[in-house]
């Protein structure tokens, strides 16, 4: 035992220096991504959610613009900035898609299985309207200064608890989202990790979701990108909607307090 | 039925930019589903810029054109208000025509 | 595993004995358990036994972060330590062009993966090894020239290997996952990877 | 198609007489178009056989070729963005190929007067590749070539 424990001494001492983290790839990917910005698709779906905003439907055939996301019936423009937030009718703290989710069953009629059954679209077959949905009300909060309130004492236990989840390790690996995003600096592959402890980190990440992904020719929404996040943690399947959704999006969105929201983005 | 495409046709100076998104899989018909089957090609192979009806760009795409397509050239001649219209057409015959108005 | 049931309590006094708002504290852990068994389903090969925390998972979820106190790290290691099982035929390095493979390979224990489809260490996800591979990431240290830099005895294959197998043993809460100890990766592929970072011929020593 | 359409378009040749008949209503954009997707280029598979089916066998190097907002490195092949401006007088149309792709022609643009010889697209590939830009002006052909690396995204999505 004393052996394999002088070996990691040495070994931790011998951790050669990365020589190609910075320089010539680095630079390279950085104007990848800069010659991106220029037509982002999400663009499309920003016009089909528009029109489903607008557009009579459902059992009721209503529109959802008597729909209430926080600022009052129907007010899209920088709604997103101030989600989640406690909501009274449904006692609920809720963010973006929960709150569609509510409008579509109280205003529309639909069931609530109906209305989330795609959350997440694949091509042309699955488009999911509740990924445009968002993609269109998202658009109406750029350059809005996130606000996300913290009044109500579900709000502040929402964030509480999403911060606990925060550092959840489980699964096969021991994943927690403090793994990738607890530090400065880091990448996965030559993906640039944010650090979502600090207000400059979550900032960062969160004002740029939702984002059409190159990667596979969708326009994702936060939601997805925690529901893909534990998937490549090894955990099972998050639910649509779900506490732990709504507790760890709370937990991000208040810490990117203060900054300019800036989506619908594109990325890898 | 595909979405609008979104268009943006902005002056600047003599010349006029015109940007347009296009909603398209642009499958290539060399990926397989989850059924191990080739997913059939399915692509735009065809698309005309107009102003006022005149040609301004003509292109033809095979499937390495990537999925939601972009294009983006200019033009000389083009005045606030003059007419631009793109129309493109795939392998199964889909087409689809989006008007704007130079801004 | 006696060591592993007396240490979560050791943690819990650890740490969030220290907080100065404990009833808060244990009310948000409670909603938080509960929001986690509300919150997700089975899917493919992930089942919700996956959110039942073993103890060092539970002792580093409260660390929340930070180091644990030596002492809880000192158990941890020790506990971990215990379940390495070292090959029975003494063999500790593989095939590296195989350890290679299983760098590259990003899938497996996903619920999207085919169960019985590959399972790949993903090591290139974190580290750095071979020259060649411009795409890696920088959550683990560079580990060019492994083998290089600390030579080949067997003191050094036998850290190697259990490190792979089990790294919380060495260092308490480690961002690396288990790969032996959590069944991970089969015996011969941890020998793989050594072998990718000891071999004077893998590319990771060039 | 009515004979007439046929006669006409077979006897011209080309762009210049479909953006005519275009200009005129005689043809509307979709029912032009039918006719003028080059089958037997965009079924090549080698560069030679490309750069022939398209007219140009043998095509001189040309600095006046140049790409803009073209990165060296793509960070997802899926979405690889080119631009190409000719600064070739009399430029025609320019042609994107991309030597490692299974089908090497991803995009013909002809370029009528007054346009700009410039255009920028995004393009898929498969692996790291020469990307080439074929340009036929005044019935001569020019290529350019760069060079893009492909690198692996994340950690799978």
């Amino acid at each position: 035992m004393k052996a394999v424990r002088a070996v990691f001494a040495l070994a931790a001492l011998a951790v050669a220096p990365s020589l190609l983290a910075q320089g010539p790839t680095a630079d390279g990917i950085a104007k990848y991504r800069a010659a991106l910005q220029d037509g982002n698709p999400a663009e499309l779906w920003e016009g089909r959610g528009e029109a489903l905003w607008k557009q009579e439907r459902g059992p009721k055939q209503v529109s959802l613009e008597r729909c209430d996301l926080g600022l009052g019936a129907g007010v899209v423009k920088g709604a997103y900035a101030q989600l989640p937030r406690y909501f009274t009718d449904a006692d609920r703290v809720m963010d973006l898609e929960t709150r569609l989710v509510w409008c579509m069953v109280t205003l529309q009629g639909y069931t609530e299985a109906d209305a989330k059954k795609n959350p997440f679209g694949s091509g042309n077959d699955r488009k999911s309207d509740l990924e445009a949905l968002t993609a269109y009300i998202t658009s109406e909060s750029r350059g809005v200064k996130m606000n996300v309130p913290m009044r109500h004492a579900k709000e502040a236990e929402a964030y509480r608890v999403g911060e606990k989840l925060f550092y959840f390790r489980g699964g096969t690996h021991d994943f927690a989202c403090a793994t990738c995003h607890s530090e400065e600096g880091k990448r996965i592959r030559l993906q640039d990790l944010p650090n979502l402890t600090t207000a400059e980190g979550a900032q960062k990440a969160y004002t740029t979701w939702p984002a059409y992904r190159v990667s596979q020719g969708e326009l994702r929404t936060f939601e997805w990108r925690l529901y893909d996040c534990f998937r490549q943690q090894r955990f099972p399947e998050l639910v649509f909607g779900s506490d732990v959704a709504i507790a760890l999006t709370m937990f991000l969105a208040r810490n990117a307090n203060g900054a300019p929201f800036d989506a619908p983005a594109i990325k890898r | 039925m595909a979405d609008p495409m979104r268009i943006r046709a902005a002056t600047l100076g003599d010349s006029t930019e015109v940007k347009v998104l296009m909603s398209h899989e642009m499958e290539t018909g060399q990926r397989k589903d989850a059924q191990g089957q080739t997913i059939p090609a399915w692509f735009i192979q065809n698309v005309i810029v107009t102003w006022n009806g005149r040609t301004v760009l003509s292109a033809q795409w095979g499937t390495a054109v990537s999925k939601n397509p972009f294009l983006s050239f200019k033009f000389k001649g083009g005045a606030k208000g003059d007419k631009i219209a793109i129309s493109w057409m795939d392998n199964r015959g889909d087409k689809r025509t989006d008007e704007t108005v130079i801004a | 595993m006696r060591p592993h049931a007396s240490l979560g309590l050791l943690v819990v006094t650890a740490i969030v004995g220290a907080c100065a708002t404990v009833m808060d504290e244990s009310e948000t852990a409670a909603r938080a358990a509960a929001a986690l068994k509300a919150s997700f389903r089975p899917a493919g090969q992930a089942g919700l036994d996956r959110l039942e925390q073993d103890e060092t998972q539970r002792a580093c979820s409260l660390a929340a972060g930070k180091a644990p106190p030596k002492d809880v790290a000192a158990m941890i290691e020790q506990a971990n330590l215990a379940t390495i099982r070292y090959p029975a035929d003494g063999k500790l390095l593989g095939d590296w062009k195989n350890g290679e493979r299983i760098a590259q390979e990003g899938r497996g224990k996903q619920f999207s993966d085919d169960p019985k489809g590959p399972v790949g260490a993903n090591c290139y996800a974190c580290h750095e090894l071979s020259k060649a591979e411009v795409s890696f990431g920088t959550i683990g240290p560079s580990l060019y020239q492994y083998g290089k830099l600390r030579g080949n005895s067997v003191d050094v294959q036998r850290y190697t290997f259990g490190k792979i197998y089990n790294s919380e043993a060495f260092a308490a809460c480690t961002n690396m996952p288990r790969f032996g100890h959590k069944g991970i990766l089969s015996e011969q592929q941890i020998k793989d990877v050594a072998a990718l970072l000891l071999d004077p011929a893998s590319p990771v020593n060039q | 198609m009515n004979e007439m359409r046929r006669r006409l378009i077979q006897s011209g040749g080309g762009m210049t007489l479909l953006g005519l008949l275009l200009a005129a209503g005689w043809l509307k954009p979709e029912e032009a178009q039918a006719q003028t997707w080059n089958k037997a280029a965009f079924d090549t598979h080698s560069l030679t056989d490309t750069m022939k089916a398209l007219g140009g066998g043998d095509p001189a190097q040309s600095k006046d070729i140049v790409f803009f907002q073209t990165p060296e490195i793509a960070e997802n092949g899926a979405v690889v963005p080119i631009g190409v401006t000719s600064n070739i007088p009399k430029t025609e149309s320019i042609a994107i190929l991309i030597e490692k792709n299974p089908n090497l022609l991803a995009a013909v643009f002809d370029i009528p007067t007054g346009t700009e010889t410039s255009i920028s697209t995004r393009v898929k590939m498969a692996q790291s590749s020469n990307v080439y830009a074929l340009v036929r002006a005044d019935g001569k052909y020019y290529v350019a070539a760069k060079d893009i690396k492909v690198t692996l995204g994340g950690c799978g999505g």
